[in-house]
């Protein structure tokens, strides 16, 4: 799979300090030490993303650029609210348009109470309307996204659906 | 052939195409800036019919989200339940029988050529003609006797369920498949191809419209057809194989020229394509159960899961995240048209509306799809 | 023809019973026609085969109320559908439907024709611009753009016709096509007028088709994307007045073309010339209307307009030249 | 020039063979079916709501309120509950109220009763003016049944 191994190294050079192999993501995250910003491969068979990346904020807009020129697309951008951990998980999802097959799936954690992540919509476009949504539901400010607004809930909305202490 | 001419930024008016609209499918709504006929800028808005599927995920059990997954797309609401069938079985590592993943492929792939029969249906009624609406419901109503048969209902399906299929077909459904492929098949050259498709004025109206280049698809994520038609070989069937789709030989139709016209032809030759398949399937259905053994309530292993398929409309993803007990800690549903819709602004740009709005037809858009 | 009061009243009656029937009932014929191109039956509950179908539509359409928008154009926004309505009426004077039947026979009838037809196309106009919608303002623009495009190369065609018949009005034309049809103008035999006429005839059936806003050329009312165009404001009987006008300048296109190609009232085997022959041409002409309708897609405004301006007047204009010719030479 | 003709033959040919499609499919039968008239074959899966099902020779409902179809119902449109039985054993349904507005006929319910006491009844035209029509006491349409079967 020269494909895995050359995106793994195109992003390794992001993350000086060496990954940990032993915990592929999600494995138990409670126990396992938590993991440092890195590469780590993935099962795609059972996990469905080949390369599993796990970055700090702000190293997120070098990542998408890094994956823009290997020719990846952004499939999707996912927010998960870790309530008893006190923390937003931005997910992104990005795949090869054709050709041989590889996702890679670049997780970024962030504080909760003041949720920032720098856009990359300027990267990829298409990531526009799939922050927008993403800080619909969470409240996670895309910061410089061209127009930050609500995408799916009505203007007024004032509330954040997708939060777990959400209570309608 | 969008006329390059200068538009002049100061005397333009809004026009609101939707929510209530014929063309727009659905309660969607795009805020036109126009120029006379010209389109200086279009802005789509969503959200008239979002449920907010993702919050009823977390709430109920893993099973009790299948009927939701196809109150999403309508049109290809078998693909939904599989792509959500999917991605369940490899969080909880369930088996799936061989005959189970043949009758799933055999009736996505019917679902997958009822839609297309929908999609050409209402395109043609975009551009104005009414007619081919009643011949393409033709067919599909018996598609869509064929699946009431096995399935018990008509449009918004909840057949799938983890590790095989609510019930058997019969042979009566292998015989009605195979006569309704061998009726498509008769009717499609005439009425189809010599009636629309080879039509100058047809042609006149969706060629050279509504050009999406191929990386224009990359950098806003359009998959399914939208790409296909320009340029990008990329089928989850074929480059990501799921269920039993190795097992068959079908070919991906590509188009390069990007315009309405080319995301037309990908549609029709696809239906082509799905018969294929589906023959293929009948011939090799093997015998066994449909139902593998899952538990009664599934508590899959905390982790991040992630599972693609290819529905009519493109590739459809869900973005799971568990974290061991008996609900969905997390699901995103990362729908086709959504992405496929949000390059409409840049490409409509100059466009007069009545070519705006044959291109958005050939985008194939269902609204609830987007807004979820 | 003498025009003595009775005379007048006499057509004024006949015209009006002529439209009225028309207009409701070709409705009727549309819903049918469409109904059986679509392999469907179309109504068949309201009487005998759903011929109490229109009455039924008028009866629903009168008791709506007329709702009038605010901002809009009072006036304007009461006249436009009957000025849609009067054009198509009085255009039936001039037609002659048989030997001794027709209300009054002008010297320049076929003048008279086309100055109605753009009264029509201004009553659209005055619809569209009144009703203050946007959808409606460029379905008024639209539809002028297509009415002015498509009335040259109509009365190039004609002008071909009046050379051969000699005079403008209709009933010398259809006099001189008289007996048999290898005397209509569309096979006239002597000094090889048939070639031309076939042109002159399926450029003139297209310009009405096109003159009447209809099928592939329904810019004005284009259902998907300008919803309703002209008509969006209207309710209850201007909405009526629209349609009814609409149908009745099909029946004036058909007239029209029956009379200047197809002979009037002319029987094809030249014995026994009446009324209802000319009766048979025009249904025969409106169903091919119907037909068309539903079986093409509607064009873009580019293409309508290219058709005309490049493709139908360069053709009648050539076909103007040749018949002159054919006139000189013979 | 050539380009400009060839356009307009094979447009007017496209055309021409279009119109004769359409004619000959006006000459073809109908396909329609006249609904209130001629009625369609229904197919044995039809799920219309669901209804209790009574043993042949008692008529009561199999249901033993166990409550397995409230559970597994994704929009809780099931409401039941039942009293002890004289004979000690077991439970007897009292009340079981389908909220029919808010069912998705998913057929969760009738797949988690493991005692044969649920199926999908075949009844389509369901139209009613008023919303309370749509909160159906199964129990009575049960005894409904039975009566007219005797």
């Amino acid at each position: 799979m020269g494909l895995v191994e050359q995106t793994q190294a195109a992003l390794a050079e992001l993350f000086p300090e060496p990954a940990l192999p032993a915990a592929p993501a999600g494995e138990g995250d409670q126990e396992a030490p938590p993991r440092q910003a890195g590469v780590v491969v993935t099962d795609a068979a059972r996990h469905g993303s080949h390369l599993d990346v796990l970055c700090r904020p702000d190293q997120v807009v070098a990542v998408a650029r890094v994956l823009d020129q290997d020719g990846y697309f952004l499939e999707a951008i996912s927010g998960v609210d870790w309530l008893d951990k006190g923390q937003f998980e931005v997910i992104y999802d990005y795949n090869r348009l054709g050709g041989e097959h590889c996702r890679v799936t670049v997780r970024a954690l962030v504080d909760r109470n003041e949720p920032a992540v720098p856009t990359i919509s300027g990267v990829f476009p298409a990531a526009d309307w799939h922050e927008r949504e993403t800080f619909d539901f969470y409240g996670i400010r895309f910061q410089d996204h061209p127009n930050l607004i609500r995408i799916l809930l009505p203007e007024d909305a004032d509330f954040h659906p997708l939060r777990k202490d959400y209570m309608p | 052939m969008t006329v390059p001419v200068h538009l002049r930024h100061d005397e333009t008016f809004v026009l609101n195409l939707g929510p209530q609209h014929p063309a727009t499918h659905g309660v969607l709504r795009v805020k036109l800036t126009m120029d006379g006929e010209y389109i200086v800028k279009a802005e789509p808005v969503l959200g008239y019919i979002h449920r907010m599927h993702e919050k009823m995920a977390e709430n109920g059990t893993f099973a009790q989200f299948m009927p939701n997954t196809a109150r999403m797309d309508y049109l290809h609401a078998l693909a939904f339940n599989h792509g959500w069938a999917l991605v369940v079985e490899r969080a909880a590592g369930i088996e799936v029988p061989e005959r189970a993943e043949y009758i799933r492929v055999i009736t996505v792939e019917l679902n997958r050529i009822a839609s297309h029969l929908l999609w050409w249906a209402a395109f043609l009624l975009d551009l104005g003609g009414f007619t081919p609406l009643l011949y393409a419901f033709d067919d599909r109503e018996k598609i869509i006797d064929l699946l009431e048969r096995v399935t018990g209902s008509r449009l918004t399906y909840c057949y799938l369920r983890f590790g095989g299929v609510y019930n058997d077909i019969d042979d009566e459904f292998i015989a009605g498949t195979r006569d309704f492929i061998k009726r498509l098949r008769g009717r499609m050259p005439r009425l189809y191809h010599d009636l629309v498709t080879h039509n100058i004025i047809l042609i006149k109206r969706i060629k050279d419209i509504g050009f999406v280049t191929a990386e224009q698809c990359r950098r806003y994520g359009a998959t399914g057809p939208v790409a296909r038609g320009s340029g990008i070989d990329y089928d989850i069937r074929k480059n990501e194989p799921y269920s039993v789709y190795p097992e068959f030989d079908f070919d991906v139709p590509v188009f390069t020229e990007g315009d309405s016209m080319a995301r037309y032809m990908v549609r029709m030759h696809e239906m082509e394509q799905s018969m294929r398949i589906i023959e293929q399937a009948l011939d090799k259905l093997p015998g066994g159960p449909v139902m593998g053994k899952a538990p009664k309530v599934l508590k899959p292993e905390a982790g991040y899961y992630y599972s693609a398929v290819e529905t009519a409309r493109g590739s459809l993803g869900h973005r799971l995240v568990c974290n061991g007990d008996k609900n969905p800690y997390k699901l995103k549903l990362r729908s086709p048209t959504f992405s496929n819709l949000s390059l409409f602004g840049e490409v409509a740009e100059g466009m007069l509306l009545a070519d705006a709005l044959a291109f958005m037809g050939s985008l194939d858009l269902v609204i609830p799809e987007i807004d979820r | 023809m003498e025009t003595s009061i009775w005379h007048a009243l006499l057509y004024l009656v006949g015209i009006m019973a002529f439209a009225g029937v028309n207009a409701a009932w070709l409705g009727w014929c549309e819903r049918k026609g469409a109904a059986r191109i679509q392999r469907r039956i179309g109504p068949c509950e309201a009487g005998f085969a759903g011929l109490l179908q229109p009455l039924a539509d008028g009866l629903k359409l009168m008791s709506k109320q007329l709702l009038v928008p605010q901002g809009v154009d009072g006036i304007i926004f009461r006249v436009a559908p009957v000025l849609a309505m009067i054009p198509a009426i009085t255009s039936m004077v001039v037609i002659p439907f048989s030997e001794n039947i027709g209300a009054r026979a002008m010297e320049l009838s076929v003048l008279l024709l086309f100055a109605l037809a753009s009264i029509g196309m201004i009553a659209i106009l005055l619809g569209g611009w009144a009703s203050g919608n946007k959808y409606a303002i460029i379905s008024a623009a639209r539809s002028v753009s297509q009415n002015l495009a498509y009335e040259i190369p109509m009365l190039l065609t004609v002008i071909t016709v009046v050379l051969i018949s000699g005079s403008m009005n209709l009933r010398e034309i259809a006099i001189d096509q008289q007996g048999g049809f290898w005397h209509w103008n569309i096979f006239r035999l002597e000094n090889g007028h048939f070639l031309t006429m076939w042109i002159s005839f399926i450029i003139f059936f297209i310009c009405s088709v096109a003159e009447t806003n209809r099928a592939p050329f329904d810019m004005a009312e284009a259902e998907s994307e300008l919803v309703a165009g002209f008509m969006t404001e209207y309710s209850s009987m201007g909405f009526g007045l629209f349609m009814m006008g609409e149908y009745l300048n099909i029946v004036v296109g058909a007239c029209l073309t029956a009379t200047l190609f197809l002979g009037g009232w002319d029987c094809p085997f030249g014995k026994t010339p009446g009324v209802w022959w000319f009766v048979l041409k025009i249904y025969i002409l409106i169903f091919t209307f119907i037909w068309i309708r539903w079986t093409y897609p509607r064009t873009q405004i580019y293409r309508l307009l290219n058709l005309s301006w490049k493709i139908l007047i360069p053709f009648s204009l050539v076909n103007l030249l040749v018949t002159a010719a054919l006139i000189k030479v013979f | 020039m050539s380009g400009y003709l060839s356009d307009i033959v094979t447009g007017g040919k496209s055309l021409v063979t279009g119109l004769a499609i359409t004619a000959r499919e006006f000459f073809r039968p109908v396909v329609t079916e006249q609904y209130p008239w001629e009625v369609p074959t229904m197919t044995p899966l039809f799920r219309g709501h669901i209804e209790l099902i009574g043993n042949e020779e008692t008529g009561e409902p199999n249901c033993v309120v166990c409550g397995m179809c409230q559970r597994a119902c994704p929009s809780v449109c099931i409401s039941l509950d039942g009293k002890k039985n004289e004979s000690g054993k077991g439970k007897v349904l009292t009340r079981y109220i389908l909220d029919f507005t808010k069912c998705s006929l998913c057929g969760s319910c009738v797949e988690s009763c493991n005692f044969n006491a649920l199926r999908f009844s075949r009844d389509y035209n369901l139209a009613s003016f008023d919303k309370n029509d749509f909160t159906m006491d199964l129990m009575k349409r049960l005894e409904e049944q039975n009566r007219c079967k005797r």
